[in-house]
Parts: structure tokens; C-alpha cells; sequence
């Protein structure tokens, strides 16, 4: 719990980094944990099948927003096939703190969006535990 | 209610009540546990868990059918639950309550087996913005199967459902059906159901009334409220998850077609044609959850020997200690009423700058159990636009030392945030 | 099966398992109980009377929603239940698993939910007397509904399900569903399950199993089975009522509509439309029956430790046991096959000039608890021509002494009668 | 459970009074109990307002048929009011056992079948516990 909101967290949540508009991105996805309200926006600036730029815009919880704060500074200068392989592992491993089952899906909404951004979707191809993203039930 | 809503001091002997439910001396990350969920499931005190173990451990066997001395002893223990429920609600007879695994499976029983038949094309359904979900997809839904509309009321600034709004649509005209709660699982606000059922009656209405979050916290009369049916859930009220019951008056249960089929419900098979058992029965397919019932048996025994009036004065009071010092912490909204008239203990609020997940997480480590989310509201927390709230919940057993430690967890949430 | 159903002894240690059943030490009328009901529900062990009351004791709250440790616990302990019937069943993942009241409500599920869609006027639906009336009654009223045609197929002399008939019934076309039980609960016959799944999928149908009486007593592998749908319900299998599943694939969840509407089974709620949550949880709305689920998954522990390949040879034992005695007695007529293959522990018989009633009450009174009835098969009654008949059903902790006493208790009632 | 299977109880069950068909009957009524098998059809000759005769037939357990039988002994001769005032607590007490809810339909079918006999009825007019006769669940 102490190592819950640790200050780096809390950093992330407080000053997102890569927040904002991104205007001339080429793939942009929004999605939401309807059943806590999170809502994030990734916005992706792809050349050459490499990540140019990322903004996001999102609110919610820290974790979340954190979360998907963390992801875009990872991702930047990334080619698409590296984004489109980062696992949910990965990114709870990176949050670097405990994360309950009933959070996971907050930590993770982040990772969805860039997954949605990276395949240029439009909308999540069904259930998001076969796709191997979210997990859990919230 | 002949309850004084001002009360400075709780009616209730909390600390032997306390001394009933194992759980409450359990500790959580090292502190004692602050349970304040209670409009999501309640806990249960020894007489229900025992009641429960004792059936398994002394008499169990298959209700209805056994001409044995375990099968007619649990038999015997299951109906009389259910004459238990009916005396706790003032129905006129036992066969009035159909037992169902949850307040959700009543609803849907009534929306299949009496909605199917009497809501046609065209038809209105008025529902409200303060239903639970429960009380509201059913009804969509069926409203979208065979064309009826559906109508909805909003509420105040101050969480009470617009009175107006309820009267025009009712002389709307073309209303068959209202559902409406009884009181506010969000925002705690009792509504005046026995004037709305009233009302939509003499529109020529049907009025189902949930009362889940009613029956557990104060005296329901069935016969008094006149609604057609009320559902509710035992886990809310002490008893286990799995019992809960549907009430109608039998002349409106035996009109209606059977919900689920299969065992005990029916009289005659053949493969022509089945008829149906008597009330309630014929609404209870397959072995009932029937230790579950029972459980409710000793839950409704144990909140009349402590009284319905003096429980719900209880929350009052507790509710009137918590608002204004809640009020005082800067950087909080409630949501929902400020002031105890008609009103139980449910308060809904936010901490700026911090999410509702975030508080409750923080919560937990002090060990104060609270929910944060949309508490099954979606269409209250678009209105009150909001993505979720934290809610506290109150019940017989919970204390002002506790309202005490919110406040004070609300506090270490705002130091976490730096807010 | 691999099982020799020969076995002159027993596999199990039942002295020890019996230790495990607090009932079991009960006396009835001053007898020592011997509880030969099974089939009508089974008695619990300890470990799963356990498993329930540390929920009401230790972490109880609701599930799913909770950001707290209670919830956090209880959710943890529910999936996990729901993982272990999963496992149990050889399902490809717990997503096909939906926790549902019982076996009855299941096939409701299914009725309402696939049924409504795909079964329309004209269509055949294929079902036989040895159905429970819950795997009947529920076709039977679709049937009515949408103006399909129900066909039976009937039983030979032994009990066995006429395969001929069925053949036929299938190559006779518009066959688009079939609702065969895996094992009779008034016969004890185990139907060549897998084959007639084959045949009636060769054929174009969909096929639910009932297996209430075949998970508890074999291990049943729902991936080899190769059914569309089965149900079973967990309180004849250890469980406490309130408990059981249906288990489809989740490509057929993902396409049916859901069948209760209400709170935990939506993902977004506006007036306008309402979106699923994802599987299992679409199927399960309101409050589940969580501590009874999390009793199933403690019953599944338990009967995997003993191991469902001696649970069956044991009471193949105790049938291989009682058959050739109760022949013995004259006047005693037997119901169904008098061979171990293929069989559970289901005695079925009547004793000339003694109905069934009074037979169980004799029984009764000499400690002996079986079931005089129609056993919801009022179908295989008219087929047998019998107005009801007296079940005796074994299961993993019963004894020899237990059959020798049943036998006792008929010439207790034919002296009584002076028959 | 001794005190169940009395001998007169036995008696009534193997030889039961007014058994059989009767022919002129004014009043005849059939009614079962589904969940048992239990079957009773009852014959009156009503004249004057008074039951001068009374034969039965049925099948099922042998509190049903004694309770039914040890009835027919009772109402030979009363008139019809006295016999429609009969109620199941005289029926119950008549029969002399104790009688278990899972077995008070069986000692009330007879009494369901003489009412039915004496109102003149065709089909039972819906609830059996409404009509104050049978009780409790099978
Ligand atoms: C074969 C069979 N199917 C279905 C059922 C119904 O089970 P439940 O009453 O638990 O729904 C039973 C129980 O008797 C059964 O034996
Ligand atoms: C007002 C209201 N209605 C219905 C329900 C649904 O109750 P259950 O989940 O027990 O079916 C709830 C429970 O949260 C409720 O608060």
C-alpha cells in the first residue's frame, strides 16, 4: 500500500508526461474501464514503422493514468513490433509496485490503448482476456 | 417513520451486537477491521452462520419429497423461513413468498413471467434515474424485445426524484409497468413509495418496488406499501448470499406463467401437457437454496429481536455524526442529501484530486471497508456526472469510532496525494 | 471406463472418509442414520462446512467490485472455485464455466437463452422418458411456445435407452436440438452419453447433457464428451444447495443472448443500450451465491482427493452388493438393470402390497433414509406403469452394513404389513 | 412409526369399508395425488338433503386408503351439511396416528373427495389449501 503510491507513481499521475494532443498522429485510440470510469486517449505519431511521437490524454485513477504515463515514455522511438509485443507482464512489472487483481485492469488500460493505437483499431475485437491484455474482472 | 431522526444517542447495545459477528474482530493490514460496505453485502452474526451449519451437521437432506425424519425437520426449517419472511413483511399468507437467489433473479422473474405477458408494443415503463441495475435492464430489455418505451425520471439537486416528473408521465397515458426503488443504493435517499405506488396505480399501473436496500434497514409492510411486487435480497440483511424473495399477492402470482421449470414446481407431467404446483412452489424450480433460506429464517429472527425501528434509528444517528464532520474536510463533495429526512446510512462522496479507487485502496489500509465505483448506478453517476463516488454504508453494528477512522482515512488519502 | 466392476472390495477407506461427515454419526428414532438419499442430495463434509463458515468468519464482502482485502479475498476464493470446476470437468478454460443455483436453472439458462433464438416452429427437439422433469419441462414449454415438436424415445425392458429409436428420430430430419441425461436418476442408468452426442452432432442438432447424476458419481470430461451444453448442480456432490454450473464452449456463450439482466453481468448502462460484461460473468447477474460456489470448489477438492475412479467402483460395489440380496426377497420387484455395466448406485424397486410411501416411512423408523416417489421421471412412472417406487442411492460413504440394513428394513415392512 | 401402522389402520388398508363401485350414485368425484400416486374416486347417493350411501375405489398408500375407508364409515347417514362441515382437523384427529406434514395429503385426499362429492363438484376449484382441505407441500 506504502509501496502502492509510491512517489513515482504519484509523480506520473500528478505531471503525465507525453500528455496532450498530438496533432498530425497517424493512429489514435480511446478506450475506458467502464466500470471504474478510467478513460485514456493514445495517440501515436508512427514513421517508418517506428513510434516518431506519443501524446495521451486520460482521467482516472492514479494507477491508470500512471500506468499509461510510464508506457509512453517506454514506447517512444520504438519500432511497431517491439509496442506490439509488450506483454501485460511487462507492464505490471514496470509499474514496480503490487497490483491487486481488482486493479489490474486499471494498470493495464494503458497498455490497451497503445495496443489499439499500434494495430490501428478502431474498436477492441471482442473479448480483451483473448486478446491477452486485460485480465482478471475488475 | 415515528423515529426521531435527531437522536444524539444510538437505541442500539452496539457492543453486544458486536460480540455476535465473528469478523468484526478481525484485523486488516494490522488494524481492526472498519467494515462500511454494508449497501453491498452485509456481514452475518453467529445465530445465521450456525443456523447454516447446523442443517448440514444434523438434519440435512432434500426438501419437499422425503418421507423421512431429516427431510421433513429441514423441510419444516425452510418453510418456516419463509413464514418468517412473510410475518417480517406483513404478507398475508406464506405462499406470497417466492424465494429467489437475489433481488436481480426477482426482478427478471417478474419482467419474464409477467412482463413477457402484459407489456405489449406501444406501452410506457417508467423507471428512474436512481435505479440499481438491476431494477433497469430487465426492463430495457424487455421494453427493446416487444417495443414498449421507456420513461425515466430524473431527481433533484439534492438526490429526491422530481415528484413532477413522475406525475406528467403518469398523465402521459399508455404507462403499464413502473419500477422504482425504494431506496437509493447511491445516494441513500428513501423515496415515498407508498405515495408513487398510489399514484401509479391509480394511472392504472403496475408497480414493482425494490426494496433491497429498504427491507434491511427499516420496518416494509406489504400490505401497507400496496405495490404489486417487491423483491429484495437476504445477503444485505445478514443472511447468506443466495436467499432473497419476491413478494406479490397470490391472486397476481396465480395469474402469471411459470419462470423457471423443472422439479418441485410442478403437479402433473405427462408429455402432452404439465401442469403446475401450488403457490409459491410453482415459482420454485429444482432444489430450492434451501440452507440459504434458512439462514435468512435466522436473519430476519435476529433483526426483529433487535428491532427494525431502532436499527434504522442507529444508522440515522451514525449518518448525523459523519455528514457535517465530513462536510468540514476540505475538498469534499457528498452527493445525495445533507440532512436525515428520509434518508438511511448510505453516503456517497468524492476527494478532490483523488480517484474513488485510489481512496478506497487507501481505505483498506487502515482497514475501513468502503466501495468505490458506480456501485451498479451508471445512469446516477451520468447524472450527477461523475465517474464513480466512494461510498460509505452503515448497519446495525458499526460505530462512531468508526465514522471516525473514514474521516481520519480520508485525511491520510488527501497526505498520500499531497491535496 | 477402465473400472472393474467386479470388485469383491471396496477401494476407498470409508471409515475415515465417514469421519469427515459430521451427520454421519447422527441416530434417527435411536438407529444410527444410514443415509441412502444420494440422488436426491448428498451430505457434506467437514471441509466444506468449513469452507463456507471461514467466509462468514474471515473475509466475507461482496465479490468483484471491492478494492479491498475482504473482497479482494472472497473474489479470489469464487474464481478459484470456478477454476477448480473447470479443472474438474476437463473444460478448456473457466470461462466456460457459469455458476448457476442448481442443474435446473441451468437448463433454463439454456432454454431461455439459446433455446428462444434457435429453436423455432416446425423444428424438432429430441428428449426421452428417463428425463428428470427439469431437463424435460423446460423443452416441453418451448416447444408449446414456438410451436415446435417434441420426440420422445423410450426405454427397453432392462432401462437402456432404445438407440434405434433415437437413430430413427435423428434420421427423420429437423432434429435442431436434443436433451438427453447422461445418467438416470430414477434407474440408475448411464446412457452411452458420448455416442448419442456424436450421432445427434452428425445429425445437425445441439445437445445438452444433464449430468446431476454423472458428475458426482464418475469423472466426467466435458472435451471428450463433446456436448454443446452440460449442467449439473453441486448438492448432490458434496456441495451445498445453491451451487452448480452449466459449462458450454465459449464461442456458444459468446453468441447467446444473456438470460438474467441486472447488476455484475453489464459493462456500460445508458438509457439507450446496455453492453455485456465479458464471459462467464455475462451469465451471472446480481449477487452471486458466493459462498455456496466457494463450497462447490471445497467439495471438488475433496472428491479429487479421493478420486472419482474409486468413488465409482465403490459404489458399484455397494449395488453389486445389494442387487442379488434385494432379489432375494419376495415380493421385491427391481426397476432397471440388474448388471453392474454400466450403472451408478440407483436401486429402484417396490415391494408387492406396500406403496413406496410406507415402505420410507417404515424405513424411517428404523434409521434407513431413502425416497419414495416419482422422483420427478413422472415420464418413466407411466412407462413403468408404477404410480411410484422406493430409491435407495449410494455414494462414497456408504457400507455394506448400510445395504444389509435396507434389506433388514423391507422385511420390517413386509411384517408390518403381512406381506 | 409403531404407532402409525396401527391394526385398525392395517385393517381399513387391506379390507376397506364401502369399497367398490355404486351403482345410482348422485354424486361422484375423482381426484389423485399427483406426487404419490395416490387415487381415490368417491361415490355418493344423496337423497333428501342426506348421504344415503357411499362406496369408494382407489389405489395408493395405506394412510390414504384407510383415512378414506374409516371416512366412508363416518358420513353414511349425515346430511350433506354435516358432511361439507367436516374439516381436516376432525379427519386428522379421526384417523387416531401421527401424521407427518409430508404425509397430511395422503390422509386428506379422502376428505378432499368426499367435499368434492358433496358440493357436486366436476375439477377442484383451484388452490387445495384456499379451499381449507389438503395442507402443507407433499
Ligand atoms: C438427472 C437429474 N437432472 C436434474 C436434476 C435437477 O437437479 P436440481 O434439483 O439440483 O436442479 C436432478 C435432481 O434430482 C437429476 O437427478
Ligand atoms: C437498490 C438495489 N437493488 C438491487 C440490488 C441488487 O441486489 P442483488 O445483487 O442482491 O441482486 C442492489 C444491490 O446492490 C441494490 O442496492
Amino acid at each position: 500500500m506504502d509501496d502502492m503510491y509510491r512517489d513515482y507513481i504519484l509523480d506520473h499521475y500528478k505531471n503525465p508526461r507525453n500528455s496532450g494532443d498530438l496533432p498530425g498522429a497517424t493512429n489514435t485510440y480511446h478506450d475506458t474501464n467502464p466500470l471504474c470510469g478510467d478513460e485514456i486517449t493514445m495517440a501515436l505519431l508512427i514513421e517508418d514503422d517506428k513510434v516518431k511521437d506519443v501524446r495521451f490524454k486520460g482521467r482516472g485513477c492514479a494507477i491508470s493514468q500512471a500506468s499509461a504515463s510510464i508506457l509512453t515514455e517506454e514506447i517512444k522511438g520504438k519500432s511497431l513490433d517491439e509496442v506490439k509485443a509488450i506483454d501485460r507482464q511487462h507492464v505490471l512489472e514496470n509499474l514496480g509496485i503490487p497490483i491487486s487483481p481488482a486493479r489490474t485492469k486499471c494498470a493495464l488500460l494503458g497498455l490497451k490503448t497503445v495496443k489499439g493505437a499500434a494495430w490501428g483499431l478502431s474498436e477492441w475485437p471482442g473479448d480483451a482476456n483473448t486478446a491477452g491484455i486485460a485480465s482478471g474482472k475488475e | 417513520m415515528a423515529v426521531s431522526v435527531r437522536a444524539a444517542a444510538t437505541p442500539l447495545d452496539v457492543g453486544r451486537i458486536r460480540a455476535d459477528f465473528p469478523i468484526l474482530s478481525r484485523k486488516v493490514h494490522g488494524k481492526p477491521v472498519a467494515y462500511l460496505d454494508n449497501a453491498a453485502t452485509s456481514q452475518k452474526p453467529r445465530q445465521v452462520i450456525d443456523a447454516m451449519s447446523r442443517v448440514f451437521e444434523d438434519h440435512n437432506a432434500n426438501i419437499h419429497r422425503g418421507v423421512y425424519e431429516f427431510s421433513e425437520t429441514t423441510t419444516a426449517e425452510f418453510e418456516g423461513a419463509r413464514e418468517k419472511v412473510a410475518r417480517f413483511l406483513n404478507a398475508a399468507s406464506a405462499r406470497e413468498i417466492v424465494f429467489v437467489r437475489n433481488a436481480t433473479e426477482g426482478v427478471n422473474l417478474v419482467a419474464y413471467s409477467w412482463g413477457r405477458d402484459n407489456i405489449k408494443a406501444g406501452d410506457r415503463i417508467v423507471s428512474t434515474v436512481l435505479e440499481h441495475h438491476s431494477n433497469f435492464v430487465p426492463w430495457q430489455q424487455l421494453a427493446k424485445d416487444v417495443g414498449a418505451e421507456i420513461v425515466m425520471i430524473d431527481i433533484d439537486d439534492d438526490g429526491r426524484l422530481r415528484r413532477d416528473q413522475f406525475t406528467a408521465a403518469l398523465k402521459g397515458g399508455r404507462v403499464k409497468f413502473v419500477a422504482i426503488t425504494y431506496t437509493s443504493n447511491g445516494l441513500g435517499v428513501v423515496l415515498p413509495a407508498k405515495e408513487l405506488v398510489a399514484e401509479a396505480k391509480a394511472a392504472g399501473a403496475t408497480v414493482l418496488v425494490d426494496a433491497a436496500q429498504a427491507v434491511p434497514h427499516q420496518k416494509v409492510d406489504v400490505r401497507d406499501l400496496g405495490a404489486d411486487f417487491l423483491v429484495f435480497s437476504g445477503h444485505k440483511m445478514l443472511a447468506p448470499p443466495g436467499s432473497g424473495a419476491v413478494w406479490a399477492p397470490e391472486a397476481t402470482f396465480e395469474r402469471m406463467r411459470p419462470f423457471l421449470y423443472g422439479g418441485d414446481m410442478i403437479m402433473k407431467v405427462s408429455v402432452e401437457k404439465t401442469t403446475w404446483n401450488e403457490l409459491p412452489w410453482k415459482f420454485e424450480a429444482g432444489t430450492s437454496s434451501y440452507v440459504d433460506a434458512i439462514g435468512l429464517g435466522a436473519a430476519v429472527d435476529y433483526l426483529e429481536a433487535v428491532g427494525m425501528d431502532k436499527i434504522h434509528e442507529h444508522e440515522l444517528f451514525l449518518t448525523g455524526y459523519v455528514l457535517p464532520r465530513l462536510e468540514d474536510v476540505p475538498g469534499v463533495t457528498i452527493y445525495g442529501p445533507k440532512t436525515l429526512d428520509d434518508r438511511v446510512g448510505v453516503v456517497s462522496f468524492n476527494v478532490e484530486g483523488v480517484h474513488p479507487h485510489d481512496v478506497a485502496q487507501i481505505f483498506d489500509r487502515e482497514g475501513v471497508c468502503v466501495r468505490a465505483g458506480h456501485h451498479c448506478n451508471q445512469l446516477l453517476m451520468a447524472k450527477l456526472d461523475v465517474p464513480a463516488t466512494t461510498r460509505a454504508s452503515f448497519y446495525l453494528y458499526n460505530t462512531t469510532e468508526e465514522c471516525d477512522r473514514l474521516i481520519g482515512a480520508i485525511q491520510a488519502a488527501k497526505k498520500v496525494f499531497g491535496v
